[in-house]
């Protein structure tokens, strides 16, 4: 008889809602977020209070958001993609060669984007998901072959003159009730670029896959163990091509935004995005180890990082190495914070 | 395929580098009934349970499912599921990272979409019903491992089959679970769902199955209907021996133990730890075999961990021969001569890609120290010893634990604790997951043990185990301490009522 | 506010430097870089203090899109004027109609980039074409008989890269005489020009020129010819040619050690002082492209003045 | 009297199958066959691509030279951070991408000590042994603070060294004020380049050095056991009385140490330093080195051996490219596809085909000749 209590009464913890380890993080993120962005506004002054700084902050942006979602979902996944960056600068110099060169349209153009991104997404992951080898070597080849081929497609840099991509680039959304004066004493509207419309779309989108749909789940039950999810009757191999040709079709379209963004083709392009992209999905709580991650924070994740970098811009620092001394600094805090935080729900847990 | 018959498993053979898993094994389940798949540790049931879901692809042999013309392939778990045949994997197979509820829901329901509110409510009827103590929104890792074995048995029954595999369901559960199990499983076998049944405890099988397969080697010895098959002749069939009589087994007289007065090897006074046990005191003498017991989730292994130290001690004061010692860290209770055999075998035991031999060596190559390390023909030596010694079935000493089966990685890690020579040894579930003979040679090396002067501390869920190997037992209720029994106290009901509170 | 009363009123400013400080935002490449970029950094800060007027924030990048966005930051915290020495070319016109908007004028130093004049107010800048073909037409004085090349290019794309390499790429497309023996980007890289030219030493092919874009890769370049026993320098077998007047480069030259270094002028700080205070007072500059004065050594005629002058 | 022969060759035909069989499994198999593939291609396209000639240097030494001793001088660094990196990559899992950062600033603390106050000394200000052991701490401390945030703060690795990957450049230009410190004396540059008689270049000498004093610590301690332990079940090792977070921490600061030497070797090649490209983008080869020595990157079980092969591999394919004379900015892209090439071939599933393959050829092809 006594044997026969009820589940509940048998364990307290039971009841306790717990806070996933995905949703503590994403909570971390957007606190210090907050914390910083009001630090700076009140110690900072001027710059932060403007709302433009903001929207300066999501136009310079919008392309690094893209491909970090991508990023989080092959994160998510158990791996990861260190060619964005590169393939980026190869979409912008393909878009910019058929507009300017090979009388394309905005619409070849933007197909050649998807296409470009896709192409890599599909190749990377046949490799990763069905022949199994490592995705780090994969993206970094990927990563080569992208630069190589940027060069060959063109090796200069220039801007793109093309007029119906030029009107939409320079097409803007102004923010009503958010414009400030200028020194000429005239209002100059805060605007946010197309870019960040799509940005927009693809966090939303993309937390919605990853919340609600079975393929998103997919994600992270083989980020959370590939095995077991193989045994639980998900194709691991699909799950994980898509999860590449995911990021490979973002890091399409968020070339075409860094493209709208830049209007030029360079092979210098989105340098070292791979990296901010990495960092931003893990400042907004995606583990490397795969399994934990959530778009939301990712999408906090750029807006940190780089109010992490106006911040240190803004704060008048005399010499050049303190740049990057402080901007280190800064996100070793943010990284300890989150550790510290982490660490100490999970000694609660116990 | 014959009448009756659900699945037929045809001349199925399994190869993996060194090792013949399976050779030209045949198989039938018939509609509505529960086979048993008997063998020893090692002799291939689990690898043909997983060539039968796909998990790995046969060398040879043929598959028939019933209502599917001809041989079928099936070349995943998803294609298995597909199909019909839901399956509980012998090494608990769920995602750590997500919730209870999707555990039990994820890969296997229709449409793209994930109705949160629909998985956590229905998740919360099926746990209720089955008594599980896990909330559906829990993540999982933070269940124990027997929630989570109970999990994937909830995800696996609930599932449309027609087709059930268990693969050693039982091995990390109480009595209670187990019997709401065996109903469940008539429930299901009422229904015409045919039902494989991998178990090393005979009672269990005898209790609730129609047919038994027994494998020997990766050969198939023959199939019996349970009543032409005594337990003594399965045994038999199964080790292709007699079995050592169990009554061999005779504890120690337990009454030298009553009130002793001399020094205990071990003894621990309120010791806390940051697992979040009660308090508690605990001494063990020399030569003695005692243990702990309990219902599933009362705290018995946050007791011992934090003996070993394996959780951080945050409190009470341990003595060690008498004199005052502080065990911060496993190796500080390694050096004072404690050894601990950990419950999750998968999770704190092994160390997946090291080869067998390495794994024996360990802890003896750590208390040795860093910088000295056992050449590899000392190393090749205390390995092959012990691979004799108990048993071990594996290609060579170097082929990776992981590939072995799973009684057999509990031997191994057995093996590096006794090789270890240590003072007091902690087994906690020692015998989970091994077959018959084995563990009576366990039962028999734990006594023979503490009979050289070794104490021992001895967890099982097998109250039978406890009771015929333990001289005192401690049992706990809702991590607290709640009792200790010994001499003539030590009876089965006497037991159940501690555990159960009743005065 | 006052910032625009201030800059209507310019006499006032210009008579009173101390009371109404200038707010300037200086977009500068790493001083790390390069021996180049860290005079040309001193120099700016040194022109641009408070004393002379200023209050001066610096951004430090060498990638284009966190100079753009450094470039947005200043444009919101409203500086006077933003000074930039960008990093690429392309992609800075809508940051630049960003700045007119805001009513910030803009001077571009050391490197131009590829936007309409209208957008900037003045750009001081050296002129790499020149410095390329002065070089190369150099070379071409020194009458070889053939002319085989080892070509190492800085990192591809930049305005230095650009420029050092068409004029050296037109002349071999001109001419018979003069051979490629390889053309391959450094990077700005010491190591992976002396892996380059260690390349073409192990594959035995002839060469007589080494064409460095900037005197890091030629020293990469020489120590592999060092290695190699190849003498070169001034009436040796090996011609060698850099860019950017290191001190230290001079100094080889004036050894006879390498045969010919290009200037890249890095002072251009005084000029652009120069043109805002042009603007505080309301005149608009004289010119709006200031192309920098630059020389090119040839080792037989420097001398230990020139090294102490000229070298950065 | 035929058909036996053709059995006792069937048989033979199998033991050589299962021979390949095993080879083709084992690790080390594919920097090896890739290696062969490198030096098969260029036996075929040039074979004097492997010539080697004893000339003079500048100095009047006598030295070697040749593309192999190309490939084995400059791939020195890249072993050295290898041996680092394997070990970093076992214990934790993850990869440390600050090397090439940490190498300017052990770079720029080594010139500074050898400098002084003055940039351009005439005389070291300091004996090269004492501004290597400066270097060594220095580097070891940066390694340490790498570690502690992987060990102690359960930051991931590739995270955990962004900080430095991001700080490193600017730390090294700090060290030195932005001063480009250049040393004047000769015997600084013995070993980036010849210790004047031996026609050796001294990197090959430092990296077969650390090659044997890692051989010696892997054979003569646990160090390999332990990292391995720890990568693979950091649980199960705590329970053996390993303490994980503390060989974490161990193989951070090895890997510092490896990168002190390789810093060593790079200013001494110049005796100056470049802080933003000095050892630009070796975490990436340093890296692929690991990859391509067949070791998991998510850590546990590693072959030392198998690294360093993957690094001259690496060096062998950067220098034969070069010689090839492609295009350079289109050289990442031929880099790319002969990685991929190596990893595909490299793939267990790849591998496994393979073999089966040859299986099944192999009794085919005995037949043939037999009849
Ligand atoms: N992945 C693998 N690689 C190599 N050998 C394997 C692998 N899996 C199983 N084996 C071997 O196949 C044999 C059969 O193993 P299996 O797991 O089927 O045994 P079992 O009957 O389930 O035993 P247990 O009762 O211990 O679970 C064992 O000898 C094991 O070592
Ligand atoms: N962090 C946690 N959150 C929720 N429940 C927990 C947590 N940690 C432990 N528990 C629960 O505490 C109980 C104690 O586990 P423990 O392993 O000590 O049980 P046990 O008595 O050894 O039984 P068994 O070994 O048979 O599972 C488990 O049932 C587990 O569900
Ligand atoms: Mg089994
Ligand atoms: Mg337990």
């Amino acid at each position: 008889m006594l044997l026969q209590k009820s589940a509940k009464e048998r364990n307290p913890l039971m009841n306790r809602h717990s806070i996933s380890d995905t949703n503590i993080l994403l909570y971390i993120t957007f606190a210090v977020f907050v914390v910083m962005y009001a630090a700076a506004i009140i110690f900072l002054g001027s710059g932060f209070l403007k709302p433009q700084t903001f929207f300066s902050i999501l136009n310079e942006n919008a392309a690094l958001i893209i491909l970090s979602c991508g990023m989080s979902i092959v994160m998510i996944s158990g791996g990861i993609d260190i060619s964005v960056g590169a393939v980026t600068a190869l979409v912008c110099m393909s878009c910019a060669v058929n507009l300017d060169f090979n009388g394309g349209s905005v619409l070849t153009a933007i197909l050649l984007a998807l296409f470009v991104g896709l192409m890599f997404g599909l190749v990377q992951g046949f490799l990763v998901a069905y022949l199994e080898v490592q995705p780090f070597i994969v993206t970094l080849a990927g990563m080569f072959f992208a630069k190589g081929m940027t060069t060959i497609v063109n090796s200069t840099q220039f801007n793109v003159v093309h007029e119906g991509f030029q009107k939409l680039k320079s097409t803007r959304i102004n923010i009503p009730g958010m414009g400030s004066y200028n020194k000429l004493g005239i209002v100059v509207p805060a605007y946010v670029e197309i870019g960040v419309i799509v940005a927009i779309i693809t966090v939303v989108v993309l937390f919605m896959v990853l919340r609600w749909t079975k393929l998103g789940r997919n994600f992270y039950a083989v980020g959370g163990n590939s095995q077991s999810a193989n045994m639980l009757g998900i194709n691991v191999k699909r799950t994980k091509f898509l999860a590449h040709i995911l990021c490979g079709l973002l890091a399409g379209i968020g070339g075409f935004v860094y493209f709208l963004h830049v209007g030029s083709g360079s092979p210098s392009h989105a340098s070292g995005a791979e990296m901010n992209a990495i960092a931003s999905s893990i400042i907004g709580g995606t583990m490397l180890t795969g399994g934990v991650g959530n778009i939301i924070g990712t999408f906090f994740g750029v807006l940190s990082l780089s109010t992490i970098k106006n911040i240190v811009s803004s704060l008048g620092l005399d010499e050049a190495w303190w740049t990057n001394i402080t901007v280190a600094a800064m996100i070793c805090l943010f990284l300890l914070i989150q550790s510290v935080v982490l660490s100490r729900k999970n000694k609660n847990k116990l | 395929m014959q009448d009756g018959a659900i699945l037929e498993m045809r001349g199925i053979s399994k190869y993996f580098p060194g090792v013949r898993a399976l050779h030209d094994v045949d198989f039938t389940l018939h509609e509505g009934e529960i086979h048993a798949l008997m063998g020893e540790n090692g002799a291939g049931k689990s690898t043909l349970i997983k060539v039968l879901t796909g998990v790995y692809s046969k060398d040879a042999g043929q598959i028939c499912i019933k209502g599917s013309s001809g041989s079928v392939s099936i070349r995943s778990p998803e294609d298995a599921q597909k199909i019909g045949i839901s399956t509980v994997y012998q090494e608990i197979t769920l995602c750590p990272n997500l919730t209870v509820a999707e555990n039990m829901y994820i890969g296997r329901t229709k449409g793209s979409l994930t109705h949160w509110k629909k998985i956590n409510t229905e998740a919360g009827k099926l746990l209720d019903s089955l008594g599980i103590p896990a909330s559906p929104t829990m993540q999982l890792s933070s269940c124990s491992i027997a929630v989570q074995q109970m999990v994937a048995i909830a995800r696996a029954v609930d599932m449309e089959c027609k087709v059930l595999i268990l693969d050693e369901p039982t091995s990390s559960l109480d009595d209670q679970e187990v019997s709401k199990l065996f109903r469940l499983m008539l429930d299901l076998k009422a229904k015409g769902v045919g039902i494989i049944f991998v178990t090393h405890f005979l009672d269990q099988v005898y209790e609730v199955c129609d047919r038994i397969t027994v494998l020997r080697d990766g050969k198939l010895v023959g199939e019996y209907v349970i009543g032409d098959l005594p337990k003594v002749q399965l045994v038999s069939k199964m080790l292709g021996k007699e079995l050592d009589d169990l009554s061999g087994i005779q504890k120690n007289a337990d009454e030298i133990y009553v009130g002793r007065t001399e020094v205990p090897v071990f003894e621990a006074i309120q010791l806390k730890s940051s697992a979040n046990i009660k308090p508690f005191d605990f001494a063990i003498y020399r030569g003695e075999v005692n243990g702990f017991t309990g219902l599933l989730g009362s705290g018995r292994s946050e007791c011992v961990r934090a003996i070993f130290g394996a959780d951080k001690t945050t409190g009470g004061t341990i003595r060690i021969d008498g004199k005052k010692a502080r065990i911060s860290k496993p190796l500080d209770a390694m050096k004072h001569g404690i050894s601990y055999l950990p419950e999750d075998r998968k999770r704190d035991g092994i160390v997946g890609d090291l080869s067998v031999r390495e794994n024996i060596i360990l802890a003896l190559q750590v208390m040795k120290g860093f910088f000295r390390p056992f050449s590899r023909a000392q190393a090749e030596a205390f390995a092959d010893e012990y691979i004799k010694l108990l048993d071990i079935k594996t290609a060579s000493s170097d082929t990776p634990i992981k590939s072995l089966s799973g009684g057999n990685q509990q031997k191994v890690i057995l093996a590096r604790w006794l090789l270890s020579n240590p003072v007091y040894l902690i087994l906690d579930e020692p015998t989970r997951g091994i077959d018959i003979g084995t563990k009576v040679e366990i039962q028999k090396l734990v006594l023979k043990l503490a009979a050289e002067g070794k104490s021992i501390t001895f967890i099982s869920s097998e109250i039978d185990e406890m009771y015929r190997t333990c001289s005192r037992l401690i049992v706990m209720r809702d991590r607290r301490v709640v009792g200790e029994l010994r001499g003539e106290d030590l009876t089965q009901n006497k037991i159940m009522a501690t555990i159960a509170g009743g005065d | 506010k006052a910032a625009p009363e201030a800059s209507k009123d310019a006499t006032a400013a210009s008579v009173e430097p101390a009371a109404e400080l200038i707010k300037v935002g200086i977009i500068n490449n790493d001083p790390n870089e390069s021996g180049y970029r860290t005079a040309n950094d001193k120099d700016m800060k040194a022109t641009f203090t408070k004393e002379s007027g200023y209050e001066a924030s610096f951004a430090y990048s060498l990638k284009n899109d966190e100079q753009i966005a450094a470039a947005q930051k200043f444009i919101q915290d409203e500086v006077d004027y933003l000074l930039i020495s960008a990093a690429g070319t392309s992609g800075w016109d809508s940051v630049l109609k960003d700045a007119q908007a805001a009513g910030i004028r803009v001077i571009l130093f050391d490197r131009t980039i590829d936007a309409d004049e209208s957008l900037y107010e003045a750009s001081i800048v050296s002129d790499m074409a020149l410095e390329g073909k002065t070089a190369v037409d150099w070379l071409a004085s020194q009458n070889l008989e053939t002319y085989n090349v080892i070509h190492i290019q800085g990192v591809m794309g930049s305005s230095a890269q650009i420029g050092r390499t068409g004029a050296l790429d037109e002349m071999v497309a001109a001419n018979d005489k003069w051979k490629l023996v390889t053309q391959q980007t450094a990077e700005w890289n010491a190591e992976t020009a002396q892996q380059i030219v260690q390349a073409v030493i192990d594959s035995g092919k002839e060469f007589n020129v080494i064409y460095a874009e900037n005197d890091d890769m030629a020293k990469g370049a020489v120590a592999a010819l060092d290695k190699a026993n190849i003498s070169h320098g001034v009436g040796k077998d090996v011609i060698v040619i850099g860019f950017d007047c290191n001190k230290w480069a001079l100094e080889e030259l004036l050894a006879g050690n390498w045969n010919y270094d290009g200037q890249c002028n890095p002072f251009q700080a005084a000029y652009i002082d120069t043109i805002i205070k042009d603007l505080e007072k309301g005149t608009a500059p004289a010119k709006k492209v200031v192309i920098m004065q630059e020389k090119g050594f040839d080792a037989s005629t420097i001398t230990q003045e020139d090294v102490d002058k000229y070298g950065i | 009297m035929a058909s036996f022969k053709s059995a006792s060759q069937e048989s033979a035909a199998k033991r050589i199958g299962s021979f390949l069989a095993k080879l083709v499994k084992h690790q080390i198999f594919i920097p090896i066959a890739a290696l062969l593939i490198l030096v098969i291609f260029n036996l075929i396209a040039d074979p004097s691509f492997f010539a080697i000639s004893l000339d003079q240097n500048s100095l009047g030494n006598p030295v070697f030279s040749g593309y192999l001793i190309t490939i084995l001088d400059n791939a020195s660094e890249l072993v050295i951070l290898a041996i680092g990196m394997t070990l970093v990559t076992a214990a934790s899992g993850g990869q440390d991408i600050s090397v090439g950062s940490a190498i300017a600033i052990s770079g720029s603390v080594m010139l500074r000590v050898l400098c002084g106050t003055n940039s351009r000394p005439e005389v070291l200000q300091a004996p090269i042994i004492v501004a290597f052991l400066v270097c060594c701490v220095v580097a070891m401390l940066f390694g340490a603070f790498n570690g502690t945030l992987v060990a102690i703060f359960k930051i991931q690795p590739m995270v955990a060294t962004l900080i430095l990957f991001t700080a490193g450049r600017s730390v090294a230009a700090w060290i030195n004020k932005n001063e480009l410190p250049i040393i004047s004396d000769a015997s600084f540059g013995y070993y980036g380049n010849f210790i004047p008689g031996i026609p050796i270049p001294t990197p090959i000498f430092i990296a077969v050095a650390c090659m044997i004093l890692i051989a010696l610590v892997l054979k003569f301690t646990n160090l390999g056991l332990y990292t391995q332990s720890v990568g693979i079940n950091a649980n199960s090792s705590r329970l053996n009385g390993i303490d994980p977070a503390l060989i974490k921490f161990i193989t951070f600061v090895i890997l510092g140490l490896c990168v002190a030497v390789a810093g060593f070797i790079k200013v001494s090649r110049f005796s100056t330093i470049n802080y933003s490209v000095i050892a630009k983008d070796i975490e990436m080869d340093a890296i692929l080195a690991v990859a391509l020595g067949g070791n998991a990157l998510n850590g546990g079980k590693f072959n030392m051996g198998a690294s360093i092969l993957g690094a001259y591999v690496i060096q062998f394919l950067t220098t034969t490219l070069y010689k090839f004379n492609v295009v350079s900015s289109a050289l990442p892209a031929y880099k790319a596809v002969v990685v991929i090439i190596l990893v595909v071939l490299s793939a267990p599933i790849v591998r496994d085909k393979i073999t089966e393959t040859w299986k099944k050829l192999a009794p085919v092809k005995i037949a043939k000749e037999a009849s």
